[in-house]
């Protein structure tokens, strides 16, 4: 033992004092941190919303930073979920990297850093995961709209189309499970049925044996509010047993497309209004700069992280132009209340709400000929 | 029953898949003993080498061919690089599973590092939707349930009535008495080791049609191949098959009696049985 | 001289249990090792036919220095060890046990020729052709596992106590069974615990006490003696 | 600073996350792959129980060890017999199911989302809600278990698992109950990472099931593979490392989205070349900076073995059996395998103070018969009576605690520990081999110590290997192991020995030496039996002489009456 635990001892001690010489925070730099998903079966998402995030930076850099400020940023990996790394990575962003702000995604690591958060003044922003659990927290913002807000939207068109019984296929998750009890109890309101309910695993990816339940219940429509992935393969299920019932939900992405192919023609989702071909100046340059560097189209997870750096941004300044230091992330969230009323990548503005969520402009999609089509639209 | 029937239809589908994977980790655990946990990794591999033979425009049969190939050599290389030289030292099953698990982790990012987290679908294959009665299914079931069998019936041919085939079993069932008459047992290993990769990739191939590949498809397929191997048995091919089968079926009936989110529990739960009732596996001889 | 082995000392797991032991066997003939349980008589075999690394002295096949061979390359020499039990392959069936044998030797053979042979010696097996080797009876076993050794033409033949768990009259008949092999011209090197079947077959006999070759005598003089408590 | 601290904190849950599964791997022999899984569930306990009593942390930490350890044990009994490679499936098997269980009991676990705003710790007004403010509370819990892990594995207790991993049988054939000593080890592991998962809890205030996956199992038991198995100082190097080196990579510059998957390669290759080249571990167990001697008491005073050193005394309670006449009888006994019947209607006695051999052609079921009357076969048909009492089912384990000893044909010393070591563990009843004595009477568990050490000595010396205490068994020369092997037996003090072919392996000149040993040892009023194949020793020793062919007592008389009749002279030498 003595051997051992001295050797780890040097080791740890070596490597932290060396680090904490190297890795000091530049006085004219402000730097933020990033807790994404970079590795494991959710990385698709850490790779968009870094790529949002990056464009903003090299925007922001390039016209001269803010009030004498270069922004910058730290990526820490949270592994697709896991609530240590995201930890680990909080204690890294906040203590080495000396951040005050930091932008996270998935619900179980940002709410595994929150008490953290809480307790150092850190502002976390999450513009990610639409967990109801992540609402009232004090510190933690949400520029995603929760899926209880959205879900109605799409519900009451399908009614209004004519539909009256759903079934519904959901992750064992907390937003999924949130998203269709709030989306049972809306369809029960206006009169419908549900005939049958599936709660899956999440990442799970044959549904077929699901899909055959739900076929032989024969529902006018189906609900499924499970995120990334999982969507994709129940649409791919449903449809590949012949089911020809309109499919719901609230999540969309470009990896999905590549699990369903063909079958997402008329997937229908409600989502906040992330539109690559508005007529918006702002979105215009972000659509063109994004696909100059990508290549592809942007979709609203890289908007979003994009919008947040702005967002961040203009606190920067407001802190700035009061003569606080950015580096303290309760002044950072005093500035948001001065007005919280923000510019919006989607178009006009968006809005902090006092509960931890914002308000977007929020639109119905269909997905016609393999793209998202709009439908009907409801301002934020 | 109509309900009955869709399901039993699915399960067998997935558990041709599944018994498929079985005899591809079983081959190699059988005969070798090690618990390669680096098949995960072999899958995945198989699964991009097809895709990036497409990419380069080359036609998808013969894609697959080189894809297999390459999958088949790696499989041997794994062998031969790492745990040959480990078995040499008589290292412990422990420290040679965490060198396949080193295997499977460094592999598996190396992928990611390459070809980046995207889903990446297999194209061009047609998809059409099926009906029988009250049982739908589409013609990439169809290939599947056909190409799972084909192969699995070309093995036990192979097994039984080749040279090659009869000197695996003989390692399998009895390795000091194969060194005694003269089989070189390690060429015999890497030569299993080659077999169980190939298999495992048109195991990965017939995935890949239906779902894309990302770098993480291997570690359900290696939990699946191996779950399968001890439920039916260990030492008995046959025992992979219809664990695989089982496996399949019991996975896909459990929705009628279990909420769907504990379908994924149930596998294990079978396998936690099993294990503690009859540990030798359903078709497995008593363990002295 | 086919076989020779000088001073040969083994252990393994910290023990040593052949001590200097040296033995000959000449082209065609039969030689038994006979001594009780421990005696070090199978970790002698298993060091002749190269299982067996440990240890210090000389073993010598046809002249060549056959210590660092391993029994694959020895059994492609003529040196053909048939284990004690675990003497075949269960889940094979018998025709292909046999096969086995030979395309593990890896020359070609006249496969047909040498399995009637075979069969000629053990006209049961060409009975059980398709059995599955492990539904055998013990004694059927036996002779399987010796049918494999002598299919592939071996020169020298070392059999590890065949007569283990056989009744009187099976014994018999494998005592049959091996001086016909021996009469064939193949050598024999036989370790046994069936002392009497031992000496009535060989033409040479040593004794081994823990670990030493303490007697060797021709198969004549031990016929003679009187009792044999005295050697054990 | 803050990160050093966090990361201090995170390498000392892990140390000690490995050194309980050390505990369970290394010392026990179980390779658990659930271990995050008891972790996860720890955790769970300790803020389910905090947040809805209000209570102290403490109080959730230690139910969280109480019930784990609880669950453990019920968990453990049934698979702790199986194969190893079946352990690792079941372990996976239960793994996967308490994970799914917590990700599907969302009403209790919160499901994916886990629990948050668990209490921080606190204990007398110090709340430790910040890494430097926990870091004493988590030190403090790494002392507390890294002393109950090394008292444990340096005690008595320690000693019998030990044995367990080289030798099972052995160690039940000294009166050991090698169940009950898995189960127990494996239940203390368990507690601990339990009681991890409740520090862990409080620390983070933060509880989800990702920290109880599969992956975070295969971690730890990196971890104490890397280290080293069953060396308690290579678990905190191995966790040291596996926390260290990700959070060194996590330094390297470079783009993201290529610097975290090199990350992951980087871990992978790194398992890779350790295994490959150093596959017992950083630390392996006979790993020891200084060589350390245990001062023996007799090695102190430079004590000779006494020359009158067959003559032993008699404790009391052998003297309850001062008597003569037979002392085991056993009546009827049979046993089949499959369709051989091993043994056949089997009567033996054997007399006390005197020597019996049993000999016969091999495979004439000496050693089947043997195996029944030790405990180590169950008897399909029969009785066996010592000194007036049925013991006919008693398990192996039981036997010499009553009385009865065996040998091994091939020895079975426990070559990886001292001598002295092999004999302690042949002590009957000792208090030092019970985790809770070991804790709350160590003045007992010492002064036993003490005396078993001045009884082992005696034996020892008895044997004439008075001087080679402290040296490890495997260094030894063969024969100076069977002296070593006989020791052990007599360390047990059991009334009735049976030794299983005794003079195998050995030259000449030792079997008279061990003529002489047992002799002395009937004389001194040990009832003895052997099977034997040297009939030398055989005809040296034996008072009676128990003929056996098929499974069946054929003749008894001296072994001169026997050697003289031609008649078992052709079965003895076959036909």
């Amino acid at each position: 033992m003595k051997s051992g635990k001295l050797i780890g001892l040097i080791v740890v001690c070596v490597f932290m004092i060396s680090i904490s010489f190297s890795f000091t925070a530049d006085a004219k730099e402000f730097k933020f941190g990033q807790i994404l998903a970079m590795t494991g079966s959710g990385s698709w998402y850490g790779m968009t919303m870094e790529r949002g995030t990056g464009i903003a930076i090299e925007e922001i850099n390039a016209a001269g930073g803010v009030k004498g400020y270069n922004f910058s940023y730290v990526v820490e990996d949270h592994k697709s979920g896991l609530t240590t790394p995201a930890q680990n990575a909080f204690r890294k962003l906040t203590s080495i990297d000396k951040v005050s702000a930091i932008l996270s995604s998935f619900s179980a690591p940002t709410l595994s850093i929150m008490s953290m958060a809480e307790q150092k003044k850190i502002i976390v922003f999450n513009g990610g995961a639409s967990s109801p659990k992540l609402m009232n927290i004090p510190f933690l913002h949400n520029t995603r709209m929760l899926g209880d807000e959205i879900l109605p939207f799409t519900l009451k068109y399908l009614w209004d189309k004519g539909y009256r019984t759903m079934a519904t296929i959901y992750a064992n998750q907390t937003a999924p499970i949130s998203l269709n009890d709030a989306g049972k109890k809306y369809w029960e309101s206006l009169g419908g049925k549900v005939v049958s309910e599936q709660m899956h695993e999440t990442g799970a990816t044959d549904f077929t044996s699901e899909a055959s339940v739900i076929k032989a219940k024969n529902p006018d429509i189906i609900l499924c509010p499970s995120t990334g992935l999982d969507v994709g393969y129940v649409i791919k299920a449903v449809r590949k047993m012949g089911i020809k019932a309109p499919i719901c939900g609230t999540e969309h992405s470009g990896d999905m497309e590549k699990v369903t192919g063909d079958a997402s023609e008329g997937y229908l989702f409600a989502s906040e209004f992330f539109d690559v071909n508005s007529d918006d100046p702002w979105t215009k340059t972000f659509v063109a700069a994004f696909k100059k560097k990508f290549n592809e189209d942007p979709d609203f997870y890289a908007a979003n992280y994009y919008e947040l750096t702005y967002i961040l941004k203009e606190l920067v300044t407001r802190v700035v132009d009061k003569g606080g230091d950015p580096y303290d992330g309760s002044l950072l969230e005093k500035a948001i209340w001065d007005n919280p009323k923000f510019k919006s990548i989607y178009g006009g503005y968006m809005k902090f709400k006092e509960n931890g969520t914002c308000e977007k402009p929020v639109v119905l999609f269909e997905i016609k000929g393999g793209k998202p089509m709009v439908i009907k639209k409801r301002s934020g | 029953m109509g309900l009955f029937l869709q399901l039993l239809t699915r399960g067998i589908i997935t558990g041709s898949l599944y018994a498929l994977l079985g005899v591809s980790w079983g081959i190699i655990y059988n005969t070798t003993r090690t618990f390669h946990f680096a098949h995960g990794f072999i899958y995945t591999f198989a699964s991009y080498s097809i895709l990036v033979f497409t990419w380069m425009s080359v036609p998808l049969i013969p894609s697959l061919l080189l894809g297999l190939f390459t999958a088949t050599l790696a499989g041997c290389a794994v062998e031969y690089f790492a745990y040959l030289p480990m078995r040499k030292k008589s290292a412990s099953q422990l420290s040679i599973f965490l060198t396949a698990m080193g295997i499977m982790i460094a592999g598996q990012s190396l992928i990611h590092l390459v070809f980046g987290p995207d889903s990446r679908p297999l194209e061009g294959f047609p998809e059409h939707v099926i009906s029988l009665g009250t049982v739908t299914f589409t013609t990439v079931d169809l290939f599947t349930v056909l190409l799972c069998w084909i192969v699995i019936v070309c093995l036990f041919a192979f097994l039984g009535h080749t040279k090659a085939g009869m000197m695996i079993r003989a390692v399998s069932s009895n390795p000091e008495k194969a060194t005694f008459i003269g089989i070189d047992s390690r060429r015999i290993f890497v030569l299993v080791f080659g077999i169980g990769s190939l298999l495992v990739g048109i195991a990965a191939f017939l995935s890949t049609i239906d779902k894309p590949a990302t770098p993480n498809i291997g570690l359900g397929a290696l939990l699946i191949s191996f779950i399968t191997v001890f439920l039916g048995g260990v030492g008995r091919l046959g025992g992979a098959v219809l664990g695989g089968i089982i496996l399949g079926i019991a996975e896909s009936l459990v929705i009628m009696v279990l909420p769907t989110e504990y379908k994924m529990m149930v596998i294990f739960l079978i396998l936690f049985l099993v294990v503690l009732i009859k540990p030798e596996g359903l078709l497995g001889k008593k363990i002295a | 001289m086919l076989l020779e082995v000088r001073n040969l000392d083994v252990g393994y797991q910290g023990k040593q249990v052949v001590f200097g032991a040296s033995l000959r066997v000449d082209a065609g003939e039969f030689v038994a090792l006979i001594g009780h349980n421990g005696a070090g008589k199978t970790t002698l075999l298993k060091t002749i036919c190269g299982y067996l690394k440990t240890g210090s002295g000389d073993v010598r096949y046809r002249g060549e220095d056959i210590r660092n061979l391993s029994p694959a390359v020895n059994v492609k020499k003529g040196l053909v060890f048939v284990h004690q039990e675990k003497s075949l392959f269960p889940n094979l069936s018998v025709l292909e046990n046999l096969q086995l044998a030979a395309y593990a030797i890896g020359k070609a053979y006249n496969l047909e020729q040498r399995l009637k042979e075979v069969y000629r010696i053990f006209p049961i097996l060409k009975d059980r052709e398709k059995q599955m080797a492990n539904t055998l009876s013990g004694g059927q076993q036996k002779q399987l596992a010796v049918g494999m050794a002598i299919l592939v033409e071996p020169q020298l033949l070392l059999l590890d106590e065949p007569s283990l768990g056989l009744s009187p009259n099976l014994v018999k008949d494998l005592g049959n069974v091996l001086k016909e092999i021996s009469n064939m011209g193949t050598a024999i090197l036989l370790v046994e615990q069936n002392v009497k079947m031992a000496i009535s077959l060989a033409q040479r006999i040593y004794v081994m006490r823990t670990g030493q070759i303490i007697l060797e005598d021709t198969h004549e003089n031990m016929m003679k003696r009187e009792s044999l408590w005295d050697l054990f | 600073m803050e990160y050093l601290a966090h990361t201090l904190n995170l390498a000392f849950i892990f140390v000690i996350l490995t050194v309980s599964l050390n505990l369970i791997l290394g010392y026990g022999g179980m390779a658990s792959m659930a271990h995050a899984a008891f972790f996860c569930i720890g955790g769970y306990i300790s803020a389910i129980v905090t947040m809805n009593l209000g209570c102290n942390f403490l109080i959730g930490v230690l139910t969280a060890i109480i019930a784990t350890a609880a669950v453990g044990g019920a968990l453990s009994a049934p698979f702790i017999k199986v194969q190893e490679e079946y352990l690792i499936l079941f372990t996976i098997a239960f793994q996967m199911v308490v994970y799914h269980l917590m990700l599907s009991l969302y009403n209790i676990t919160g499901g994916d989302s886990g629990i948050f705003g668990v209490p921080a710790a606190s204990l007398f007004g110090y709340t430790a809600d910040t890494p430097a403010r926990f870091l004493p509370f988590m030190a403090a819990f790494l002392f507390i278990v890294y002393y109950v892990a090394f008292k444990i594995t340096k005690s008595p207790f320690g000693r019998v698992l030990k044995g367990i991993r080289e030798d099972e049988k052995a160690v039940s054939s000294l009166g050991k109950n090698v169940i009950k000593f898995k189960v127990i080890i494996f239940m203390v592991g368990t507690g601990i990472a339990a009681g991890a998962g409740g520090v862990f809890a409080h620390y983070t205030r933060f509880i989800s099931p990702t920290i109880g996956s599969l992956d975070q199992s295969i971690l730890i038991i990196a971890m104490v593979v890397l280290g080293g198995t069953a060396n308690l100082g290579g678990s905190a190097l191995g966790a040291f490392l596996l926390i260290i080196i990700p959070e060194v990579l996590n330094f390297l510059p470079g783009a993201s989205d290529l610097i975290v998957p090199l990350r992951g390669f980087i871990y992978g290759a790194l398992l890779i070349f350790f295994m490959r080249f150093r596959p017992e571990g950083l630390i392996p167990e006979y790993f020891h900076l200084r060589s350390r001697k245990r001062t023996l008491p007799g090695a102190r005073t430079g004590k000779q073995p006494a020359d009158d050193c067959l003559h032993f005394s008699m404790t009391s309670e052998e003297k309850m059996f001062n008597r003569t006449g037979p002392i085991l009888e056993v009546k009827n006994l049979s046993k089949s395998f499959g369709g051989l019947r091993a043994v056949d209607n089997f009567f033996m006695s054997l007399d006390k103070g005197k020597i019996t051999a049993l000999v016969g052609p091999n495979g004439c079921g000496k050693t089947t018969a043997f195996n029944l009357v030790t405990g180590f076969l169950k008897p399909d048909k029969g009785q066996i009576h010592f000194a007036g009492k049925e013991i006919t089912n008693l398990p192996a384990y039981k036997m010499p605690h009553i009385g009865i000893a065996r040998s091994w044909q091939d020895i079975r010393i426990f070559q990886g520990m001292t001598v002295m070591d092999n004999l302690l563990l042949a002590r009957q009843s000792q208090a030092g081999e019970s985790v809770i004595r070991l804790f709350i009477m160590p003045w007992r568990v010492r002064r036993e110590e003490e005396e078993n050490i001045k009884k082992a000595f005696f034996y020892l010396s008895s044997m004439g290997l008075a001087e080679k205490g402290s040296e490890i068994a495997r260094n030894l020369s063969y024969a100076e192991q069977k002296l070593l092997a006989i020791a052990r037996l007599l360390a047990t003090e059991a009334e009735i020995l049976l030794l299983d072919e005794p003079s195998s392996g050995v030259d000449p000149n030792w079997v008279k030496q061990f003529m002489q040993i047992i002799r002395g040892l009937a004389a001194s009023g040990k009832t003895i039996c052997i099977v034997e194949h040297n009939l030398d020793l055989v005809r040296g020793v034996s008072d009676t002489v128990y003929f056996m062919a098929e499974g069946q007592k054929i003749a008894q008389g001296t072994a001169e009456q026997l050697m003289a009749d031609p008649k078992l002279g052709e079965i003895y030498f076959g036909v």
